[in-house]
């Protein structure tokens, strides 16, 4: 757990330097997009990993954050700081509203709801003209005169670190170890005083927070927000970041999501193979690191007789 | 530098990659046929095309990569208007022009985005430009229309269903249909209890064929006319004897006669197997307008290549393009066609003009 | 109360285990096994809490690979065989924890331990057999196994595992959860189908009831077979049993 | 109706009945447990002790029949909310945290003690640290108690089947009960693990909690340790008394204990 | 009235359509419980591959039908052995990546393979409107729905009447106790996974053969299958037959009063609904206690 913090913090630390040290603003542009996709993951894998169950409508919260700093900025004309941090608020009623009725279900049940809500939102997008503008989506979201990549990806660290302090806190704590104890059995969590619903509950509220401030963010970053937002693709390459990097864990979606951000533009040198090709290494990733990346490293360690460094959850605190 | 780059960003995958192939073929034609007489500037143009799959966000990644990674000097996309839409920001913020020869939503010519171009109809043009003809042509007394749910689609029935109804044309129902959507039997239903003359159809290859075979399943009789790549070797055979008789309305057709046009035919059969489409000829068009851009701005430098951009005048295998203010394009010649015996046959042909 | 004690060597010896090692990935259960079950003999492994015993009989049966050592049925090598040919060769295994199939009625979980059996006429006669042997399982015929209380489940467990008709049954715990008085109809029917020729070995906490079916008992410690006696000798020698009982 | 919590028994269950479909599994049950008491449920198979036990903690909705624990009414209560009164279960059915250690199911047995706020959880002071040790230093000393610190920081899912049994116990008892109820919890040891298991209960009343509810079939366990048996037969009270009276209890020889009585 | 019974008569037709789509998906995903997201790629294989048999290997249709069941059989089949059996018992997740994956892979490689165009299958019969009163429908759709209600039935009976079938049953809900019954548990996971394919491929070509095919059908394929595996409940075949049914008539009605502009969206408010009302869907129950 000490480790698991010391990792985050480093990767905060240098990712911090990345401004003095690059002014591509390419590489900048990438990096921002991995902090951002650091973000949703870390925050679907509060879902995955600690409430144990699979939720395929994470995007529902990334949407609505999306759109209401759209929304606010476009008509209102609030600022970014104002209306990011409203988004996740927005975000996370609409995380309190779904989960009380998805979280009272289990397993494939869980899985397609919490996609079918998704769905719904994704269609009200696309037909409520009136005020999502539809298809045509939302132009022109005023970046407040932000021109300078480096003042985004400053932005985007900053919630990168709410992020990792908010789950960090979560996951070790009282509250954290309940989600566990309904993932990993909800009988005894029942017997134990731990309110399965109540406990999933803040789990998923807080996912759909962060899942929201990362939407608010994008439709301050590329300006536009559309219908997409809520694709089932944007889901996919989520789920192939946290169960990449390791579900369970916090270091394991924010590689995963580095590593996939990278990978996707990277594979762009070989035109029409590209997506074929991520296919199959993603495929691969299965078969040969079944828990992902992080839950290889843990098992290299476990072989080498170290106690698990990263386990599923719970070790010594040093608060 | 010993080239000079040209980015295009275009769907390759999901589900309109159908048509961004064809916009890609076209430029590559493009840029053949100018390679082989000595490219621009005494170099040779190269080609540099990313997947943005329709989508905003990869559509924006795709022009990051472009213009920081590629360094081209102009960029052509991004199709569907939503990616478009995301795009131009970017555009305007590295000050690069972007021309796209597909978008066709009204809204983005309406932003003052002075970098950018559109150098294809949009669809206030297509109607303004043969709503007369098909009222007084196919008799119309009532008409349904039908839309693919999105920008472009709901665009084309607006547009068509006001000038038809100034001309007294009623309107006899108005429906959306979804991308994809298999299977249009309900559709048809309420068509045929809205008792129209005639049914106005937008939508690309893929959907309208589907609906214009199951409307011929169906036993309806209403005439059929719309916008969309219809006056394609593809749609024709996708759609058998069903495409009979139907009428399009769009802004190019192999069929035209022009010599300038048969040569681009033949070009385009030669390296494709295929005649071009709609699409096939906006990416020709597009690249060649750019490069055209190019030789006249006499350098790479983008503030350059946009004035000569703006000053447009481009003999295209249907019909000269120019740019207006806003950067929307005019002047060249959209045809309306009927499907006679499996060929697309030009029954009118009207030049667009630029909008008030 | 008389159980048919037999002598240690009546019968040939149908399973053989020889310096059996298992492991679970990467830490090692059984440290080198060996025992021998000879036709007709009722045999039991008894020992502490998480000594070995299980894993043995998942060893034999199939549900574990061996690392080293052989396992063989009748002359014939059977260690690393999948568990399919192993049961088709005569060795049905009663898992601990029942692991009835919770989604099907009690009926069909009986059938199905017939898997093997193609004369539908055949499956029917075993199941009236079943039926007969746990009146209380005709009963809940329809109900899901799930369902069913523990020990009902117990019994289903013991129901399936004979419709194979086995030659021999690895019974693991087959008293588990049943009450006294259901534990000793099931040892009775251990000893009856034993009198019909059926091997038994048998894993048991209820040393009791498990010297008084088997005829000898292995004792596990650790992964290591520590001895193997009489029952009656052990019966007879409380103190003896404690020390190797007591982990 | 509602006692005081001091005088009355402490649990109190009337008229219990569950019916599933057709099956009228318990019927009209009534049971108490007073404080101190250690009071053992037998009978035989598919008598309805489980369900019993189900019903008392909110797992079912009884048919019929109220249930109060202190005094209090708990009859539709949320399993959860009944544990935070202080009765606390386990299974028939072995059910423990299989991924974590075994440090970690005692450690998470804790949650109640440790309950907080939200802000609490994101911004914790003094009050959730120590919380959290004294955690800790429980969750050790009752893997002691149960004799399992050999196997302290052992995934759950490598244990043997016995050794999981005494787990489930301990997860229990980090919960801090004041009537703690075991559903067959020396099922899977054997003779002379379940007669050091029994010494271990009858020490465990009095200190870590007050009062025992114990289903079993291990006769020389129940007859070791409780005060009072409770005997259940096709749903119904069958006999109740102390162990002697029911061990000569014919009616309980014939339905229940069968040879081993004789 | 007639407008009514039409909407019904469409609703029932593509209801029945839908669960043919979601045939497949009863099997993999209702029984074997791997979150198959590759589900509607098999489907649109099925319609590629017939595609390729019947205009490039002249086939006529039903030869092509046989065809594809084999191939896309066996390559199911391929799948599962060297594919889902490796991250068989590890939970959920690694199925769901193994398949996002696989989904990824299929539709790119047949976009390389013969472009994104749709493609054209060979029908069975000459197509032509059938006038029942007021009601029309066509001569193919009749004959799809035959084939289609025929296909059900006959996994149904495989499912409830074989061997085979109690075997998967049993296989899928424990393992260790079916092949200690003598089940060779391996085979059955393939099987089943390969008649899952079959099935899907089957459908998929049955209704190219009515719509067209093209290699980015399977996204919208896979949505409204699980919708309707959901809808019926897990493993159910009259589930899933009732479960398209409802989402066929429910779109049609939709369409037909509302508007055809948002028909998606009625489907997952049903499941929405119905889990709400009744957790476990339409035809399942529950054999789980405490
Ligand atoms: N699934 C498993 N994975 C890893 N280790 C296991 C597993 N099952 C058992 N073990 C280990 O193997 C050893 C032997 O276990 P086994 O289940 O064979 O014991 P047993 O003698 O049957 O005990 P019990 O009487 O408690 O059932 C134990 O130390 C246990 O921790
Ligand atoms: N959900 C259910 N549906 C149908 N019948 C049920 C259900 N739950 C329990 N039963 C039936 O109720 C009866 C009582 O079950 P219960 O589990 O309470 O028995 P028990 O006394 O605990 O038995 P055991 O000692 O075998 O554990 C059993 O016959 C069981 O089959
Ligand atoms: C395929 C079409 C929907 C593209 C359309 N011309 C647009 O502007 O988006
Ligand atoms: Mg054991
Ligand atoms: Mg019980």
């Amino acid at each position: 757990m000490t480790l698991e913090r010391n990792i985050l913090l480093g990767f905060l630390g240098l990712a911090a330097l990345l401004p003095f040290a690059v002014t591509d603003q390419y590489i900048l542009h990438l990096a921002v997009m991995a902090l951002f996709y650091a973000i949703l993951a870390n925050s679907l894998n509060l879902v995955v990993g600690y409430v144990g169950e699979f939720s395929l409508g994470h995007t529902a919260f990334l949407g609505t954050g999306a759109y209401t700093a759209a929304l606010l900025s476009v008509n209102a004309g609030w600022p970014m700081w104002a209306a990011v941090p409203a988004a996740g608020v927005v975000a996370a009623l609409f995380g309190l509203a779904i989960g009380a009725v998805t979280l009272r279900l289990q397993g494939p049940y869980f899985v397609i709801v919490t996609l079918s809500f998704a769905e719904v939102l994704r269609l009200i997008a696309n037909n409520w003209i009136g005020v999502t503008n539809g298809p045509m989506g939302l132009a022109g979201i005023g970046q407040g005169g932000i021109a300078d990549k480096r003042a985004f990806f400053a932005i985007v660290l900053g919630l990168t670190a709410l992020t990792f302090y908010l789950s960090y806190r979560f996951v070790y704590s009282n509250a954290g170890r309940a989600a566990v104890a309904v993932r990993e059995n909800r009988y005894v969590a029942q017997s134990i005083g731990v309110n399965p619903f109540g406990t999933a509950m803040q789990a998923f509220v807080l996912g759909a927070f962060l899942a929201g401030l990362a939407g608010g963010f994008y439709a301050f970053y590329i300006s536009f927000v559309g219908p997409e937002v809520f694709r089932f693709s944007f889901m996919a390459t989520i789920i192939i970041m946290v169960l990449m990097g390791g579900k369970g864990t916090l270091i394991g979606p924010v590689v995963g999501a580095v590593i996939v951000t990278l990978l996707e533009e990277y594979l762009r040198e070989l035109q029409e193979l590209r997506l074929s090709l991520f296919g199959l290494i993603v495929m691969a990733i299965v078969l040969f690191l079944p828990n992902g990346l992080m839950g290889f490293i843990a098992q290299r360690r476990e072989q080498r007789g170290d106690r698990p460094a990263i386990s599923h959850a719970i070790e010594e605190r040093t608060v | 530098q010993d080239s000079v780059k040209i980015g295009l960003v275009e769907p390759l995958t999901g589900s309109v990659a159908y048509n961004g192939k064809s916009v890609v073929e076209g430029a590559r034609l493009a840029i053949e046929q100018i390679n082989a007489k000595g490219g621009v500037l005494g170099k040779p143009v190269e080609l540099v095309i990313e997947d943005g799959q329709c989508a905003p966000a990869n559509s924006v990644n795709a022009v990051e990569k472009l213009v920081q990674k590629d360094k081209v000097a102009v960029l052509v996309g991004a199709f569907c208007s939503s990616a478009t839409a995301a795009i131009m920001p970017v555009a305007a913020k590295y000050k690069i022009p972007l021309v796209t020869g597909v978008s066709s939503s009204a809204a983005l010519t309406e932003q003052n985005n002075p970098w950018f171009f559109r150098a294809a109809e949009t669809d206030a043009l297509m109607a303004k430009a043969f709503a007369k003809i098909l009222a007084t042509d196919l008799k119309l007394k009532s008409v349904a229309y039908v839309g693919v749910n999105d920008d472009w689609g709901r665009g084309g029935v607006e547009e068509f269903s006001r000038d038809l109804s100034a001309l007294g044309v009623k309107t006899a129902l108005t429906e959306y249909f979804d991308h994809g959507t298999t299977d249009f039997f309900t559709l048809l239903t309420k068509l045929r209890a809205a008792k129209p003359d005639g049914i106005f159809v937008a939508a690309e290859t893929q959907d309208g064929s589907i609906l214009v075979k199951q409307f011929q399943e169906m036993g309806l009789q209403s005439k059929v006319f719309g916008v969309g790549s219809w006056a394609t070797a593809d749609f024709i055979n996708l759609t058998g004897d069903a495409a009979e008789g139907i009428h399009a309305a769009v802004p190019y057709v192999s069929s035209v006669e022009t010599p300038r046009n048969q040569d681009f035919v033949k070009a385009y059969q030669a390296k494709y197997n295929v005649k071009p489409g709609k699409y096939g000829a906006a990416g020709y068009n597009a690249l060649n307008i750019v490069v055209q851009a190019v030789a006249r701005a006499g350098s790479t430098d983008a503030e350059a290549i946009r004035s000569a951009l703006a000053k447009t005048s481009y003999e295209a295998p249907n019909g000269v393009y120019r740019f207006t203010a806003k950067g929307q394009a005019y002047g060249f010649d959209a045809v309306l066609v009927r499907i006679e015996g499996g060929m697309p046959k030009v029954i009118a042909s009207s030049p667009v003009e630029a909008p008030q | 109360m008389t159980a048919p004690v037999r002598t240690s060597s009546s019968g040939e010896p149908v399973l053989q285990v020889q310096d059996l090692h298992v492991s679970y990935g990467s830490t090692a259960a059984l440290h080198g096994i060996s025992l021998e079950v000879h036709a007709g003999e009722t045999v039991a492994l008894i020992g502490a809490n998480g000594a070995g015993k299980s894993t043995t009989l998942r060893a034999i049966s199939g549900l574990l690979k061996a690392r080293s050592g052989s396992i063989l049925w009748n002359g014939q090598p059977i260690a690393n065989r999948p568990p399919e040919e192993i049961v088709a060769a005569g060795i049905a295994h009663c898992p601990e924890e029942r692991h009835v199939w919770p989604g099907m009625t009690v009926e069909e979980n009986i059938a199905l331990g017939a898997y093997l059996c193609r004369s539908k006429d055949e499956v029917r006669t075993r199941m009236g057999m079943a039926f007969h042997r746990f009146p209380r399982l005709r009963e809940r015929a329809k109900q899901m196994a799930g369902t069913l209380s523990g020990g009902e489940q117990q019994m289903l467990a013991i129901a399936r595992a004979l419709m194979s008709e086995p030659r021999l049954l690895m019974l693991d715990e087959p008293s588990l959860g049943l009450s006294p008085r259901m534990a000793d109809e099931v040892f009775e029917v251990v000893r009856a189908i034993n009198a019909h020729g059926v091997t038994v070995l048998l894993v048991e906490q209820n040393i009791h009831n498990a010297l008084s079916v088997a005829s000898r008992a292995y004792v596990v410690q650790t992964g290591r077979i520590t001895t193997a006696r009489p029952s009656a000798e052990l019966r007879g020698d409380p103190e003896l049993l404690k020390a190797y009982l007591g982990g | 109706m509602t006692a005081s919590p001091q005088a009355g028994p402490l649990l109190r269950a009337e008229n219990l009945t569950m019916r599933f479909g057709g099956i009228t599994a318990v019927k009209q049950v009534a049971l108490t447990v007073n404080p101190g008491e250690i009071v053992g449920l037998i009978g035989p198979n598919g008598a309805g002790k489980t369900t019993c036990f189900n019903m008392l903690t909110g797992f079912y909705t009884p048919t019929e029949g109220r249930v109060f624990f202190k005094g209090t009414d708990i009859t539709s209560h949320k399993p959860h909310a009944i544990a935070r009164l202080g009765l606390i279960r386990s299974f028939q059915k072995t059910n423990v945290m299989k991924r974590l250690t075994v440090f970690e199911n005692v450690l998470t047995g804790h949650y109640m003690a440790g309950r907080q706020s939200l802000l609490a959880t994101f911004f914790p002071g003094e009050t959730v640290r120590r919380a959290e040790r004294e955690a800790r230093e429980s969750a050790s000393a009752i893997v002691e108690t149960m004799g399992l610190s050999r196997r302290m920081n052992v995934q759950a899912s490598l244990l043997s089947c016995g050794e999981l049994r005494l787990l489930e116990v301990a997860v229990a008892l980090a919960a801090k009960p004041t009537l703690l109820m075991l559903d067959e919890p020396a099922a899977g040891l054997n003779s002379h693990e379940a007669g050091v298991f029994g010494e271990t209960l009858k020490t465990l009343v009095g200190t870590a909690v007050q009062s025992l509810l114990i289903v079993e079939h291990n006769m020389e366990l129940v007859m070791g340790v409780c005060d009072r048996i409770v005997v259940l037969n096709f749903g119904q009270m069958l006999a109740e008394g102390e162990p002697r009276a029911i061990l000569s209890n014919p009616k309980v020889a014939e339905a229940y204990l069968g040879k081993a009585a004789a | 009235m007639d407008l009514f019974l039409q909407f019904l008569a469409n609703g029932l037709v593509v209801g029945v359509f839908y669960a043919l789509s979601a045939l497949g998906l009863t099997l993999i995903f209702g029984l074997m419980r791997v979150v198959n997201f590759a589900h509607g790629e098999f489907y649109m294989l099925g319609g590629v591959v017939g595609w390729f048999v019947t205009t490039h290997l002249g086939l006529d249709f039903f030869s092509g039908l046989v065809v594809v069941a084999l191939v896309i059989g066996g390559f199911g089949w391929a799948v599962d052995r060297f594919l889902i059996e490796r991250v068989r018992g590890q939970g959920e997740e690694p199925g769901i990546l193994l398949t996002i994956g696989l989904s990824i892979f299929l539709v790119n490689i047949t976009l390389l393979a013969v472009g994104p165009a749709p493609m054209k299958v060979v029908r069975a019969i000459t197509e032509g409107p059938i006038f029942l009163g007021p009601v029309t429908i066509t001569k193919m759709r009749l004959l799809a729905m035959v084939i289609g209600v025929a296909l059900i039935f006959a996994a149904h009976a495989i499912i409830h009447r074989t061997r085979l079938g109690s075997a998967m049953r049993a296989t899928f809900q424990d393992p260790m106790a079916a092949s200690l019954a003598g089940i060779r548990t391996g085979q059955v996971y393939a099987a089943t996974f390969a008649l899952g394919c079959t099935l899907s491929a089957l459908s998929g070509m049955l209704l190219a053969s009515i719509y067209s095919a093209q290699a980015s059908v399977g996204g919208l394929v896979s949505l409204k299958s699980f919708v309707v595996v959901i809808l019926g409940g897990m493993g159910s075949f009259p589930g899933a037959i009732a479960g398209g049914l409802l989402l066929g008539v429910a779109e049609a009605l939709w369409g037909g009063y509302v508007a055809t502009g948002m028909v998606d969206i009625i489907g997952f408010i049903l499941v929405i609904l119905i889990l709400v009302l009744r957790p476990q869907g339409l035809f399942s129950i529950r054999a789980e206690r405490a």
